[in-house]
């Protein structure tokens, strides 16, 4: 099956010609449009499936396929993480590029051609399961969501389309290919937030969804211009853009690239792609005004799949940014801070859409600190859990707006415990999970972040408290909107309240799924510190599963012997411990450099003492921030109102999300159109001056040699005269 | 230039002028006389036998006669119009060889008053100049038919003027020389040109008369119509200025087809029989050529005089067409003539 | 010797008074054509020039050139001109004439011009020219020259005068219809 | 004898000065064509003048300058016929001959 890889995102993108080229047509009946879009996204799960239990069953037959058809397949050799390469066409045979000389090996001319490669790898393998697989959760749930709708065709074709493009992101086996799924994901952002376009989203600022479209495009394509430079950078130095090509180049000669100022930059500009796509600080205004797109789109693009792109851009990466700590530093030091300024703002948003926009913000703040601190792993098992219990919130919230009139705000619900029970008790697990109570999944990833980045030889305890300070919030602001949303008196108006019901099955059971996902999923990655307390020892499934694909190499290794060749999908985490226990006595707990000056991966390992307090912790955290909001909004009548005239200024200020936008308008947007008047302004009387100058010249002298002609012959005659004389005298001098 | 050319010369040019102004009152005379014996008349001849004396008298009545100067008249033309007439007909004769040479006192006094290389050519800017006498005459008058009468004579004098000097070119590509004592000494030398330029001389005798404004052309004084043409205004000794002017044009114009076509003061067969036989030279020569010369000059006068009374008068545009269409073409061909002549090596 | 010269020294021939004479009233006559009013007056200052000029060209030994002065431009283009005087009958001009500035104007530029020719003429020392050839001046001497080295302007000439006859004609003739 | 052409030169030049002004300031125009003919006739006077004295074979002199005073003659009677002929039609159509009438060859 491995061979048919490529069919898996060619199905959604079927069902998009499909559904849409019929739809538009008007020759499909709302009940076929649906039938047909959840059948071809089910059809890419089923596919993705089968092609990872092939991929388990060991690569034998496939090392035989490639030694047969060398350009078609390629597999990873035995030492290597399990790799398969496929490529079905020849995509841009370019020819020879100059390179510059930067990877030491001077200036010389590599040949250079992009094929259109897809590989699976485990990595792509865990990102492919919850793609699919929440894709077509969340198809199953449009069914009912969009149930009436006008034009749904339009919907579920886009919808089919972001599937095909996350699947070719997903699947790429070089950047070229990412980035095309990288524009395609981007432009069914912007197709699917300004599905409504013609109503208002945001009262208060008039923002139309077409211009929520618009400004998460443009946001997204100013960040897909670093990410295009970073792209250009890595070709002009290594003058491949192949994932394998590019780790064994960088493995290769490690020490060279270590720390090198190139490497630096390509790993910021590629992150500052990541940015615009995981809406990080500079560029995460366009995801709460995303919300203006159906609730379903919310889920799948701005929650679960989409938004991760930029975190697994960086676990692909890993190899480059493993060689240069200054950009993972960045990246951590970008991704905490904007955990915690997402979670500040998220506490005073009265839509619980965008509430649930800033959570997945700041979550998504979580996942770049731990790729930042080198717990790709954690980051990605984050990714995963983040996936399951947001999808459900989103859901939730889905259910509770199309029920309460299509109307987001959360001050006009309330108690909607007593008629709709399933959503409650569902948001309910998901609130848990995310805030990190123990058993449930959030706790899991988001702890085991928390911890990577105290321990890590990359990490700081500096990012580690704001951290925890983001969980607290987290954690508030979730029960916060749980509170004012399903307990209290209901507020909304008597129209509404007559209707209110549970929402049909096709929605629930969806939510019931994700809830059960959102709680067990996280039993798959326990985190090492944790297994060791209850006495199971590392049973950390996941990390085991996914640690070699995103393993440090060469110099910056965990500890160069340990790291022999790491074979196959072998059970026993025999290798893994060893490894714990060198880095353990390698270095202490303080800051001292490993040996030969590099940040070598892996962390100092904390006395069980130090887990155990971390574990307390965490439920600490949970537990203020529930008390917190239970004391807020918890009891008859909020005391939250009551509190408001002494915080009000910083309500104010969270509220209008510290004012980011006004300051983008007035640093960026303002003075981009006074440059381009000024532009105008010189073109104008410059350029076209200059032409009417040489216009209004020739017309100034035909005037004046008209005076001459007066017709009269005198005159004539008169300028003969003169000019005899002239002459004469000339030639007499 | 020594002190006997120069009295030699003033003594010619008296000569000459004298006896072109007492020949004047003669020619009127023979034309009264004449035009009377053509019409069968007595003519005059109360005044002294056979009415010598006629012209004696219309001489003093014409310095008696009051000389009115008319106020509208433009007074220094008016004035000057009839002394340019008379100086241009008088100064035309200054080329015109009436002989060879007196021998006085051992030096030779060719019998001509101005014997220059571009003799004819002199000739011809004298008479030439004649047409402001009666342009000037007209227009200064300050009347409709003087005005009209200058006109109409200026232009036929021009269009002849045209013919008289293609006939005269003729002469002179025959001759092969503008001096006229070279012309008369080839052609006593050889034939008179007469005989091979026949048609030459007709055309050149023919401009002669129109010329002169004498009887066939002399439309501008024609009484019925212009009253006297250009020379109403003008009395007394004007007029007779005027008058003698005509005279003086027809003697010289007569001297000129002489000189040119009968050989000037060449004596038939002089050659032959006058040198050859008779062997005489000198002064006795000289006489007898002066005498062939007046001869043919007053053959020619009476031919004016004859022609006058006897043939009508030409209408304007009859003497135009007659000027343009018939004597100048001939006059062309005529100059063709001459220069294939010349060609076939027929001058001696 | 220059003309200062020719005074100063006081070796004044016929021919300096001669000159000087016919100078003087080809001058006066050129100022008569250009300043009367009446075009017939004008007309016959210009006669007077031309015969003044033919009177020089005598002094100048050139005497086919005289002849032909005389009988060409007194006796033909004059008389042409007068006739068109009359035939036209033009008065003399209206008492105003051009403005005073063009008058001025080309009175100054006559100076300029005079001065820019004159001071050269009269610095100027050419070396004492001899006598002239015998027969300097003659018809057969220009009559030779004409028809040998100056062959094909004496052609171009006669094209000119042809076409200037056609011209002519065309211009002056009445219209048919008219 | 005036021995050199300087004179001769100067009296060409002032009578050519005087046609020049006669044909700028003048307006009537046969007065025109007149100043004209002068300025011509100062050029052929000038011409001979210098011809005069120019050295030549047997004596001082040479027939060019009559030859070519021939020619400018020829055309300057052409130009007198050609010039008289416009006058006419001038007249006709303008009732007088005053150039400044005639001035439609103007912007």
């Amino acid at each position: 099956m491995l061979t048919y890889l490529w069919l898996i995102p060619l199905a959604p993108l079927a069902g998009f010609l499909l559904v849409g080229g019929l739809g538009m047509a008007g020759r499909l009946r709302e009940p076929w449009v649906q039938r047909l879009a959840v059948a071809a996204s089910a059809a890419s799960f089923v596919l993705a499936v089968a092609a990872i239990v092939d991929f388990a069953g060991g690569l034998d037959d496939e090392r035989a396929l490639a030694a047969a058809q060398p350009d078609r397949y390629e597999v990873s050799a035995a030492g290597e993480p399990a790799r398969f390469e496929i490529t079905p066409l020849r995509w841009m045979p370019i020819g020879d590029v100059t390179l510059r000389g930067w990877d030491g090996q001077g200036v010389r001319r590599a040949a250079f051609g992009v094929n259109w490669t897809f590989a699976l790898d485990t990595l792509t393998a865990v990102m492919l399961l919850v793609v699919t697989g929440i894709g077509t959760l969340i198809h199953i749930y449009s069914i009912g969501y969009m149930a009436g709708e006008q034009g749904q065709h339009r919907f579920f074709a886009y919808l089919n389309l972001f599937m095909a493009m996350m699947l070719t992101l997903v699947l790429a086996g070089n950047l070229a290919v990412l980035f095309v799924g990288w524009e395609g994901v981007g432009l069914c952002s912007y197709l699917l937030i300004g599905y409504y376009y013609r109503q208002v989203f945001d009262k208060e600022s008039g923002l139309t969804c077409a211009d929520a479209g618009r400004k998460a495009f443009i946001t997204n394509r100013i960040g897909d211009f670093g990410f295009l430079l970073g792209m250009l950078l890595l070709l002009l130095s290594f003058g491949t853009w192949d994932f394998s090509e590019l780790a064994a180049a960088i493995n290769g000669s490690s020490a060279y690239w270590y720390g090198s100022v190139l490497l630096t930059g390509i790993g910021v500009l590629l992150f500052f792609g990541a940015t615009g796509k995981s809406a990080q600080v500079p560029l995460y205004v366009w995801l709460p005004d995303a919300m203006a797109g159906p609730t379903p789109v919310s889920a799948l693009i701005h929650a679960a799949t989409m938004v991760t792109a930029g975190v697994y851009m960086l676990a692909r990466m890993s190899a480059l940014y493993w060689h240069s700590p200054g950009a993972m530093f960045v990246v951590a030091v970008v991704g905490c801070l904007t955990a915690v300024l997402a979670a500040t703002m998220g506490m005073a948003q009265y839509d619980i859409k965008k509430v649930l926009a800033y959570s997945t913000v700041s979550q998504l703040g979580y996942m770049m600190l731990g790729a930042g601190v080198g717990a790709f792993v954690a980051a990605i098992f984050h990714l995963v859990t983040h996936a399951f219990f947001k999808a459900c919130l989103f859901l939730g919230s889905g259910s509770v707006i199309a029920r309460c009139g299509h109307t987001n705000d959360m001050r006009l619900y309330g108690g909607l415990k007593r008629w709709m029970p399933t959503t409650y008790w569902t948001f309910l697990v998901s609130t848990l999970a995310i805030a990190g109570l123990f058993p449930l999944s959030g706790f899991m990833s988001k702890d085991e972040i928390l911890a990577r980045t105290l321990f890590s030889f990359r990490g700081s305890a500096v990012l580690w408290l704001f951290g925890t300070l983001a969980a607290v919030m987290t954690s508030f602001y979730m029960f916060r909107a749980v509170y004012m949303t399903f307990h209290g008196e209901n507020r909304s108006p008597d129209h509404v309240r007559e209707h209110l019901r549970e929402s049909p099955p096709v929605m629930t059971g969806v939510l019931v799924v994700l809830a059960i996902g959102a709680a067990g999923v996280g039993l798959l990655g326990v985190p090492e510190g944790v297994s060791r307390l209850v006495g199971l020892g590392n049973v950390n499934w996941f990390e085991h599963v996914l640690h070699p694909v995103v393993a440090a190499r060469g110099v910056v290794a965990g500890s160069a012997e340990a790291h022999g060749g790491e074979h196959g999908a072998a059970p026993a985490g025999e290798a893994g411990h060893g490894e714990h226990a060198a880095a353990q006595a390698g270095a202490s707990h303080g800051e001292a450099a490993p040996p030969g000056g590099y940040l070598v991966e892996g962390m100092h390992h904390p006395s069980v003492a130090a887990e155990a307090g971390l574990f307390v912790l965490a439920f600490v955290v949970f537990l203020t921030g529930f008390l917190l909001a239970r004391w807020a909004y918890g009891g008859p009548e909020p005391r939250a109102e009551a509190l408001a005239p002494r915080l009000a200024y910083l309500r104010r200020l969270l509220h209008r999300k510290w004012f980011v936008d006004e300051l983008y308008d007035r640093l960026v947007i303002r003075p981009y159109y006074a440059v381009a008047d000024f532009f105008a302004a010189v073109d104008q009387r410059i350029v076209d001056g200059a032409v009417n100058l040489s216009a209004a010249t020739a017309e100034l002298s035909g005037q004046v040699l008209k005076l001459f002609g007066t017709g009269i012959v005198r005159h004539y005659a008169l300028w003969f005269m003169a000019g005899a004389v002239l002459i004469a005298w000339m030639m007499m001098r | 230039m020594d002190l006997f050319d120069v009295v030699a010369t003033i003594v010619k040019v008296a000569l000459v002028v004298g006896i072109l102004i007492s020949t004047v009152p003669v020619l009127t005379w023979v034309e009264r006389r004449g035009s009377a014996f053509i019409q069968l008349r007595l003519g005059p001849n109360r005044v002294g036998p056979l009415g010598l004396l006629q012209p004696l008298a219309d001489g003093i009545k014409f310095l008696f006669k009051e000389d009115v100067i008319p106020p509208h008249v433009y007074k220094l033309f008016y004035v000057a119009a009839p002394a340019v007439s008379f100086i241009a007909a008088v100064l035309a004769f200054a080329v015109i060889p009436f002989g060879s040479a007196f021998v006085v006192d051992g030096r030779t006094v060719p019998l001509v008053i101005l014997d220059v290389d571009v003799g004819v050519l002199f000739l011809l800017a004298a008479s030439g100049m004649g047409v402001f006498g009666i342009i000037l005459a007209g227009w200064s008058s300050n009347n409709k038919y003087s005005m009209l009468g200058g006109l109409r004579s200026s232009a036929q004098m021009i269009s002849y003027e045209l013919s008289l000097g293609l006939a005269i070119v003729s002469v002179l590509i025959y001759a092969g020389t503008l001096r006229p004592v070279e012309i008369v000494q080839q052609q006593i030398g050889g034939t008179w040109n007469v005989f091979p330029l026949f048609i030459g001389f007709l055309i050149l005798l023919v401009s002669a008369f129109a010329e002169t404004n004498r009887l066939p052309f002399d439309l501008p004084e024609a009484e019925t119509e212009l009253v006297a043409g250009y020379h109403t205004e003008y009395s007394s000794m004007k007029f007779s200025m005027f008058f003698m002017a005509e005279y003086i044009n027809m003697i010289t114009g007569s001297a000129l087809v002489t000189t040119l076509f009968l050989g000037g003061y060449a004596l038939p067969f002089q050659r032959l029989v006058f040198e050859g036989w008779l062997g005489l030279e000198g002064n006795l020569l000289a006489v007898l050529e002066l005498l062939s010369f007046t001869a043919k000059v007053g053959f020619f006068l009476w031919l004016f005089v004859w022609v006058r009374w006897t043939l009508p008068r030409f209408r304007f545009d009859q003497l135009m067409r007659l000027g343009w269409k018939v004597l100048i073409p001939l006059a062309l061909v005529h100059v063709v003539w001459a220069s294939l002549l010349v060609m076939w090596g027929v001058p001696a | 010797m220059s003309l200062v010269a020719g005074v100063v020294l006081g070796a004044i021939s016929i021919q300096w008074v001669a000159f000087l004479v016919l100078a003087v009233v080809a001058i006066a006559a050129a100022l008569v054509v250009v300043l009367h009013r009446s075009p017939v007056v004008g007309a016959m200052g210009l006669v007077t020039n031309f015969l003044c000029i033919a009177g020089i060209y005598v002094l100048l030994n050139a005497y086919f050139f005289a002849a032909l002065q005389v009988i060409i431009y007194a006796g033909a283009v004059v008389v042409l001109i007068t006739f068109v005087i009359m035939l036209l009958n033009l008065q003399p001009e209206a008492k105003g004439g051009p403005g005073v500035v063009p008058v001025a104007l080309a009175a100054l530029l006559g100076l300029a011009l005079i001065a820019v020719v004159g001071r050269p003429l009269l610095e100027y020392a050419a070396p004492e020219a001899g006598p002239p050839a015998p027969d300097f001046g003659t018809v057969a001497q220009v009559g030779e020259a004409l028809f040998t080295v100056y062959f094909y302007p004496f052609l171009a000439v006669s094209l000119a005068l042809l076409s200037a006859m056609v011209g002519a004609v065309l211009l002056a003739k009445r219209r048919l219809e008219d | 004898m005036v021995g050199d052409p300087g004179p001769y030169l100067l009296l060409a030049a002032v009578l050519f000065v005087i046609g020049a002004f006669g044909v700028i300031s003048r307006r009537g125009a046969i007065t025109i064509l007149m100043s004209i003919e002068l300025m011509l006739n100062s050029a052929n006077l000038a011409l001979i003048a210098v011809s005069r004295f120019l050295p030549g074979d047997g004596g001082a002199g040479v027939p060019d300058g009559q030859v070519i005073g021939f020619l400018v003659l020829a055309i300057a009677a052409a130009e007198v016929a050609v010039g008289l002929a416009i006058v006419i039609a001038m007249f006709r159509l303008r009732e007088s001959v005053d150039v400044d009438l005639a001035r439609l060859l103007r912007w």
